[in-house]
């Protein structure tokens, strides 16, 4: 049983940073712009995320949950300002979308490392201390399953991760707000024409992936490492084939993500899980398993992909 | 004069000129702004260096240039190309280690073709791998409407992973847990290029790249092959109704698109520089750099000749900056900002357009009064 | 007598073109005023003015006799001014009432409620005999609903000034005579209403005055009942305008076309679309395929021209079996094909016009040797063409077809397809959307076509339109043919019959 | 300044002393760091010049071109940590005669690798990287565990012997205590920290491992997140790394630093020598690090009597060197598995 709930933390571990990034890239998709920025959106907000921790715990001013859930609103905000200027490039000049994006994708990494090595006199990488692993959440704990489950040496961000969730879903599903943010990717002429501002949907579909974007850049490295070295391994572009695969869909995207989660967790602990160690096939089969197994339920769930129709197209009054 | 000036922003051409030689004004500012903050005491002989760098050393540093375009340059045509014809081929970097190891490979182990024509055999064979890895992603959009995008990425990890298992299996360098390079005798050829830029690492393969641009312009603009590709690119619904192929026209973009980050590969390894293949699970920087270049170049080919040329000529000049405790990352920085400065582009042509009609009009209410 | 709108001396300028040049509009509460115009004559444009979409240059608009600014469609929709747009405003996968209630929501902490909404859009819909249902979603209910979706809107906002533009381009005949009742029904509420047409005989049918615009420029305003159908059309193009076309006996040739007992069925369809269709076209005839939208006519057409792949039957052309061949090798052989939807197959919006006129033959040795293409030779045929069929576009060849109108892209198509010389053209609503003067020229075309002993079969909802240019009619209804019939012998009335189902020609009995 | 080099006006002599970085930065935890350690410290102590520089391509071009730089900037002493160096400072090693050249873990080699003599200016630094990794492998049995871990970076000869030594040290540990003990070992291909390395050492945590000797750069801090989640214990490679984690028990230490700070000496005491030294325990640049805190049995003794049986050679040990060629650091090759008696392998390959 204990191997189970292992596999089930490893698996949040993976799925939760790409839940919160694809679920930005929502925002900002289904308003109408393609956000490729991802990756560098996390980088930039995972680096001033770490950095704040790294300042805080160093010159010991707070530290444990407090400075987590801070730490998060710093990455998250740095990120939604960083993210400012696709929205600015993409929106207001109505430049190709992927221009600015990749510009940001470049930056960012080449940026924090700038940063970083100009005030620790060359250093690059950002330390910092995980303080932030929550051994047992008090009563929770004890109930039966779940408690294993979710509440034994667990991360906080696993409950912000799946708090971002409901709220996603809620509000571009079930608010006013959501619904002329998503009008404005389908059809802007439409919203425009019933009153809506497209360029204010637009940028607030765009500072909002960017500001879950950055916090997820931070919830990515926390449990990982102990420290920041402005690189996070592509997840980025692995959060926008998640949003993809997820069908620009909150649950979706939800189902993608753990989907990718596990059977990541299972290529690199194939090991530790008796049937598939007595398998004893090369490491590389189980870490194709990701990326072969997501190819192959695309090419089965693609033919009716739900992409928004007005996804990359500047807005301009004009057309028709 | 006023009037050779309207003539002169009147072509659309010229303008993209203009506007991007502004950007990458601009993003040379942004980036002095940079130095200057971090390290006001050398940053005016920084950008000095910068702007110098690429003739820094006469003409071994303008060898270095191109030594550093090609790899980028063939990328940046691969997104270029596909691009035109509506794809969005985020999977150079798989193409490109793709052709890479199978350059590499054929290097190594086909001792029986001699070596006058290995570098072909070798670019060739390279150039198939990276277009055999880009018609997977084509095939899933073709057949099974896979968005390319996504399946590009996917396809990206499962090329790295299989090209380590192959350096494992067949061209393991056990000292340096790596890939054996490939000996200066097997490599391309520099047909005397090392003559004019002397103890560079300059091969024909610069030639071989800009050749490759030009044709694919030609490809695109000239041929009712290009006609198609843009056309499928443009609207699929009408091509079919012309009585187009478009799958097919999807596939072979494609194709030809890996074709050319393949080749990258394949120059980049050929180049008689102890270059070996690194059996680390990380994407190599070559492929997404293609992305920038493509942009910087308006995903035009012949614009992107320029732009990896310019790309490789500031990386020269920022090496050098190193030496004025600046750090590396400042190259990428300017590179970034140049690109996004470059999509006011438009918006810098609207204010030409402004401009022009203002003109005119005072020209012709002259012409009345 | 006061005004409910008045648009006075309104100027707008575009890149390049003077849309509205001093125009004056004023509409009188409670009248249907018609706003006629060639394509492109700036009719949209002052709509969208006054609507808000667009700020004007010069002029000023005055609601009630106060002058107002309007700067976006929320100040319109505060003097309760409504639009129904040429090209439909609705996002085509929310439902019906989400998108009439879009930009209007009310909420609760910012949920969405519903529940008024639904109610009232229930009662306007029954109050005007729309019938909707507010939670199909737009993408699955037919035009004709879709306008009425666009109705509701402007009847869920209150509003009082109502713009329809170009509202029965799209519209069957049924519901052009449906959508004629309501705006009969909303001017009795005492709401104004401005129409936006090319169709003549729509305006003497409601319109109680008209505003006739050319080039941009205010021509005139009359009584409809004042004026005859010529002079209106006389005044709109500045030139006498023929309506019925002139045609001499059809001299018939061989058989062009023959098709047996064809079906089609979608692949995710549960029903046939196309039930055992036969029938043949011969040199010399324009055949037409009449019936309400949506009974199989498009399915016809795709099958015919090779876009969809059909599971039953056969189709000959000039005797060749042609059922499984592929798009290329039918036009090769002879099949030219004006698309029923013009952005969607008929051009590449992207390419220029020039290149959007050898899009269907690009590949044959006039216009490429050895893969190249010869663009000298390109440039001086579209030219040709343009001059020919007047294709009005900025700048000739080299303009970007996206800029154009809808009706010179229409031109282009029609254009490049006859000039093909093809034994059997396939015109799919070639006059959709056009003016009268170019409507004219373009049946004259057809005409010259058939005379040139070539066959042409030709699908149109249009009753006068089937009525003036066929030789023959083939009656469509439910997928199935039920008449064969000769214009010469029925009516309008009679034909309509047939249309609704009501009646079978013989030959054609269950 | 950024990048060390004290700028007080010596900008214009250049930068005495170069360090030029392989893929690795001078925070990898590796040997770039160390060296660039020593490089500071001898800089800022005797007030030299100092800087390092980072080639923008990995291959001989690269580091050539950085080497030229290091020089034209003025560099008297260049030191150049890794294998990659060897073609390179094969083919400079005259040209710039009177430079000092410290290489580590590398001897000058053609690109074909055979073996090229080095010049009096070049000191090749090799280590017996088996002997700290036998130390570690026979102190954490000592200490009383019996599920070991082994993760590598990348199987290059370096970590190899750290593997191999470590497997060996754990073998005769047991073979005293007559018990058997069970290691599992990989190499992560990489050098970089990642979800992956961290998912991979929790696995082995939690199916029993108790201590993972984590012997690549940066691939220690996944490790050490791992351990930390499951309250587990890691050894630490080539420097002291107690600091980086609670976790970490000891460190297998290789005297890169001392090594570099010693030849730095030298060049400026006109002592130094070039030629190929293959440092070992002998000289003590290698062994555990000194601080036995963190072991609850194991003591400085203990550790103090074995030192001096690896230091005298009395235990044999097998290094990479020792097998076939093609082995790719496989720890079931014949040769090491008839030696390991009471250490049972598992090898994730
Ligand atoms: N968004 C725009 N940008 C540039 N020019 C425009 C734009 N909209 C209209 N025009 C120009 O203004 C002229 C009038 O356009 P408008 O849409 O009013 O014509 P219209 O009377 O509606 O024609 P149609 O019958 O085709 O709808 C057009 O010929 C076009 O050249
Ligand atoms: N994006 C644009 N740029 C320039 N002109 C435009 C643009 N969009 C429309 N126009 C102009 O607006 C006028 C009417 O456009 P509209 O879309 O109303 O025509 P349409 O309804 O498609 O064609 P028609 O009314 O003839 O069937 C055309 O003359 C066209 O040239
Ligand atoms: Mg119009
Ligand atoms: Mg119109």
């Amino acid at each position: 049983m204990s191997i189970v709930y292992f596999l089930f933390a490893q698996t949040l571990l993976f799925a939760i940073p790409l839940l919160v990034v694809a679920l930005g890239g929502m925002f900002s998709e289904r308003s109408g712009v393609i956000n490729i920025a991802l990756e560098g959106i996390m980088i930039l907000g995972g680096f001033f995320g770490v950095f704040f921790i790294n300042f805080m715990q160093t010159n010991q001013i707070m530290s444990g949950q407090a400075l987590l859930i801070l730490a998060l609103l710093v990455s998250g905000i740095v990120g939604g300002l960083f993210s400012l200027l696709h929205a600015f490039a993409s929106i207001h000049l109505k430049a190709d979308q992927t221009i600015s994006g990749t510009a940001l994708n470049l930056f960012a990494p080449a940026f924090g490392l700038f940063i970083a090595k100009t005030i620790q006199d060359g250093v690059q990488s950002v330390m910092f201390e995980n303080q932030f692993r929550i051994v047992e959440v008090p009563i929770l704990s004890q109930i039966p399953v779940l408690g294993d489950l979710f509440f034994k040496n667990c991360y906080l961000t696993t409950f912000i991760g799946i708090f971002i969730l409901i709220i996603s879903y809620v509000f571009l599903m079930k608010t006013k707000t959501g619904l002329r943010l998503r009008s404005c990717g389908e059809n802007p002429q439409a919203s425009d024409a019933a009153g809506i501002s497209v360029y204010k949907m637009r940028y607030l579909g765009v500072v909002l992936s960017g500001f879950l974007a950055g916090m997820g850049g931070l919830i990515y490295i926390l449990p990982i490492s102990t420290e920041f070295n402005c690189n996070v391994a592509g997840y980025g572009f692995l959060a926008l084939a998640v949003l993809i695969f997820g069908n620009w869909k909150p649950w979706r995207i939800a189902g993608a993500a753990f989907f990718f989660g596990a059977t990541k967790t299972i290529a690199y602990t194939y090991t530790s899980i008796p049937f598939l160690a007595a398998l004893s096939l090369p490491a590389t089969a189980y870490k194709l398993i990701p990326y072969i197994a997501t190819l192959i339920l695309l090419a089965f769930t693609s033919k009716n992909s739900a992409a928004p129709r007005a996804e990359g197209e500047p807005f301009d009054k004009g057309k028709r | 004069m006023k009037n050779k000036i309207l003539l002169l922003l009147k072509k659309e051409g010229s303008k993209s000129f203009v506007s991007s030689l502004i950007a990458i004004a601009l993003g040379l500012l942004f980036g002095f702004v940079i130095i200057l903050i971090a390290n006001p005491g050398d940053a005016l002989e920084g950008l000095k260096l910068l702007l110098t760098g690429g003739f820094y050393r006469g003409a071994k540093s303008l060898g270095q240039v191109f030594y550093l375009a090609v790899p980028i340059m063939m990328t940046g045509l691969s997104v270029a190309f596909a691009f035109k014809c509506g794809e969005f081929n985020i999977g150079t970097p798989g193409q490109y280690i793709m052709g890479a190891f199978t350059a590499v490979f054929v290097a190594l182990k086909c001792d029986f073709i001699p070596n006058s024509i290995l570098w072909i055999v070798c670019i060739i064979a390279a150039g198939l791998a990276g277009a055999l890895w880009a018609i997977i992603p084509g095939v899933l959009k073709a057949y099974r409407n896979v968005n390319v995008v996504i399946s590009c990425i996917m396809c990206n990890y499962i090329g790295m992973l299989l090209v380590i298992e192959g350096i494992k299996a067949t061209i393991y360098n056990p000292t340096g847990a790596e890939s054996y390079s490939v000996p200066a005798e097997k490599a391309i050829p520099a047909f005397g290029l090392d003559k004019i830029f002397p103890d560079s690492n300059i091969n024909f393969g610069i030639v071989i790249a800009i050749l490759l641009c030009i044709l694919a312009y030609i490809i695109m603009n000239k041929t009712t092959f290009g006609y198609e590709l843009k056309a499928c690119g443009y609207n699929p619904d009408a091509a079919k109704y012309a009585g187009m192929n478009e799958k097919k026209c999807i596939i072979l973009s494609m194709a030809i698109a890996g074709f050319f980050s393949g080749v990258g590969g394949a120059i980049a390894y050929l180049s008689g520089t102890g270059k070996t293949l690194p059996i680390s699970e990380v994407l190599p920087a070559e492929g997404f750099n293609g992305i920038p270049v493509a942009l910087l170049g308006f995903n035009n080919p012949i614009g992107c000749i320029f732009a990896a040329l310019f790309i490789g000529y500031i990386n020269v000049g920022g090496n050098y900056m190193q030496s004025l405790n600046i750090a590396i990352e400042v190259i990428d920085i300017i590179v970034a900002s140049i690109i996004y400065f470059s999509s006011f582009t438009l918006f810098i042509k609207m204010i030409f357009n402004k401009y022009k009609n203002k003109k005119q009009k005072s020209i012709e209410g002259g012409h009345e009064s | 007598m006061s005004y409910a709108i008045e648009m006075l001396n309104i100027t707008k300028e575009f890149p390049g073109i003077k849309a509205n040049d001093n125009i004056t509009l004023q509409v009188k509460q409670g009248e249907i005023h018609a706003l006629l115009g060639e394509n492109g004559a700036g009719k949209s444009t002052l709509m969208s003015i006054l609507f808000g979409l667009y700020q004007p240059d010069e002029g000023l608009i005055k609601i009630n006799g106060k002058e107002v600014k309007i700067n976006n469609p929320n100040d319109a929709n505060k003097y309760a001014i409504g639009m129904v747009h040429q090209h439909f405003k609705l996002v085509h996968n929310f439902t019906v009432l989400e998108n009439i209630i879009l930009g209007v929501e009310d909420s609760k902490f910012g949920l969405l409620k519903t529940n008024d909404a639904r109610k009232k859009v229930m009662e306007l819909s029954q109050k005007y005999h729309l019938n909707v249902d507010p939670d199909a979603y737009i993408e699955d209910i037919t035009v004709g609903m879709q306008q009425r979706v666009e109705i509701l809107k402007m009847l869920f906002r209150d509003n009082n000034i109502l713009i329809f533009d170009e509202p029965t381009a799209v519209l069957t005949p049924q519901e052009i005579d449906e959508l004629m009742h309501i705006m009969k029904g909303l001017i009795k509420e005492g709401k104004s209403i401005i129409f936006i047409t090319h169709k003549l005989n729509e305006i003497k049918a409601v319109a109680d005055r008209c505003t006739i615009l050319r080039k941009g420029k205010y021509i005139d305003t009359v009584n409809v009942a004042d004026v005859t159908k010529e002079e209106l059309s006389e005044k709109m193009v500045g030139r006498k305008v023929n309506f019925n076309v002139e045609k001499s006996e059809p001299k018939l040739g061989d058989e062009v076309l023959k098709v047996e007992n064809l079906s089609y069925r979608p692949k995710t369809g549960h029903k046939d679309i196309l039930k055992n269709i036969s029938f043949d076209v011969k040199r010399g005839e324009i055949v037409c395929i009449a019936g309400i939208d949506g009974n199989g006519q498009s399915e016809l057409v795709y099958a015919l021209t090779g876009m969809i792949p059909v599971q039953k039957g056969h189709i000959y052309l000039k005797g060749e079996e042609i059922t499984k061949t592929s798009i290329r090798k039918r036009s090769d052989k002879g099949m030219a094909h004006i698309p029923e939807d013009r952005h969607k197959h008929g051009l590449v919006l992207d390419y220029s016009l020039a290149e959007n006129m050898i899009l269907r033959n690009y590949d044959k040795p006039e216009f490429q040797n050895h893969g190249f293409i010869r663009f000298d030779k390109m440039n001086t045929y579209a030219d040709g063409l343009i001059e020919k069929f007047d294709v009005r576009s900025g700048e000739g060849g080299k303009s970007i077809t996206r800029g154009m109108s809808g009706g010179n892209q229409q031109k282009a198509i029609i254009a490049r397809e006859i000039d093909s010389q093809s034994d059997l053209l396939i015109a799919v609503q070639p006059t959709r959307g056009l003016d009268v003067g170019a409507i004219e020229f373009i049946h004259s075309q057809l005409v010259k076509h058939r005379d040139e002993g070539k066959a042409v079969l030709l699908v149109s909802l249009e009753l006068d339109e089937v009525m003036n240019v066929s030789d023959r009619i083939l009656v469509m209804y439910e997928g199935e043919i039920v008449a064969d019939l000769n214009p010469k012998d029925i009516d309008v009335k009679e034909l309509g019959l047939y249309m609704a189902g009501s009646k079978r020609g013989e030959g054609y009995e269950k | 300044g950024s990048n060390g080099g004290d700028s007080e006006g010596k900008d214009q002599e250049g930068y005495e002393i170069a360090l030029v970085t392989d893929q690795g930065t001078i925070s990898d935890k590796s040997f770039n760091q160390s060296a660039w350690e020593a490089v500071e410290e001898y800089g800022d102590k005797n007030d030299v010049t100092y800087k390092y520089y980072k080639p923008s391509s990995f291959d001989t071009a690269g580091y050539t071109q950085q080497i030229d730089n290091a020089v034209e900037n003025g560099a008297k002493i260049i030191v150049c940590p890794g294998y990659k160096f060897a073609t390179t400072i094969a083919n400079l090693q005259e040209k710039y005669a009177d430079v000092s050249f410290i290489l580590i873990d590398a001897t000058p080699a053609d690109e074909k690798e055979n073996a090229v003599e080095p010049t009096e200016n070049v000191y090749c630094a090799l280590y017996k990287e088996v002997q700290p990794g036998y130390l570690a492998g026979y102190a954490a049995v000592k200490e009383g565990y019996t599920k070991l871990g082994f993760m590598g970076g990348i199987a290059l000869p370096a970590v190899i012997n750290y593997g191999y030594g470590y497997l060996q040290g754990a073998n005769d540990a047991a073979k005293e205590l007559g018990i058997n003990v069970e290691v599992k070992y990989t190499y992560t291909g990489t050098f970089n920290e990642s979800p992956d390395i961290q998912s991979k050492a929790s696995g082995w945590y939690n199916t029993g491992t108790e201590v993972i000797f984590a012997c690549g750069g940066q691939i220690c801090n996944s490790v050490f997140a791992a351990a930390e989640q499951t309250n587990k214990m890691t050894i630490g490679v080539d420097s002291d790394q107690k600091d980086a984690s609670q976790t970490v028990l000891t460190s297998a230490m290789k005297g890169v630093k001392k090594t570099v700070a010693d030849e730095i000496a030298a060049v400026y005491a006109g002592e130094f020598k070039g030629g190929v030294y293959t440092l070992d325990a002998s000289s003590d640049y290698v062994g555990l690090s000194d601080d036995f805190s963190r072991f609850k049995k194991f003591t400085k003794n203990d550790y103090d009597k074995v030192f001096e049986t690896v230091k005298n050679g009395s235990v044999k040990i097998i290094s990479n060197d020792d097998v076939d060629e093609n082995a790719q650091g496989d720890p079931s090759t014949k040769v090491l598995k008839d030696a390991l008696t009471n250490v049972t392998v598992s090898y994730e390959k």
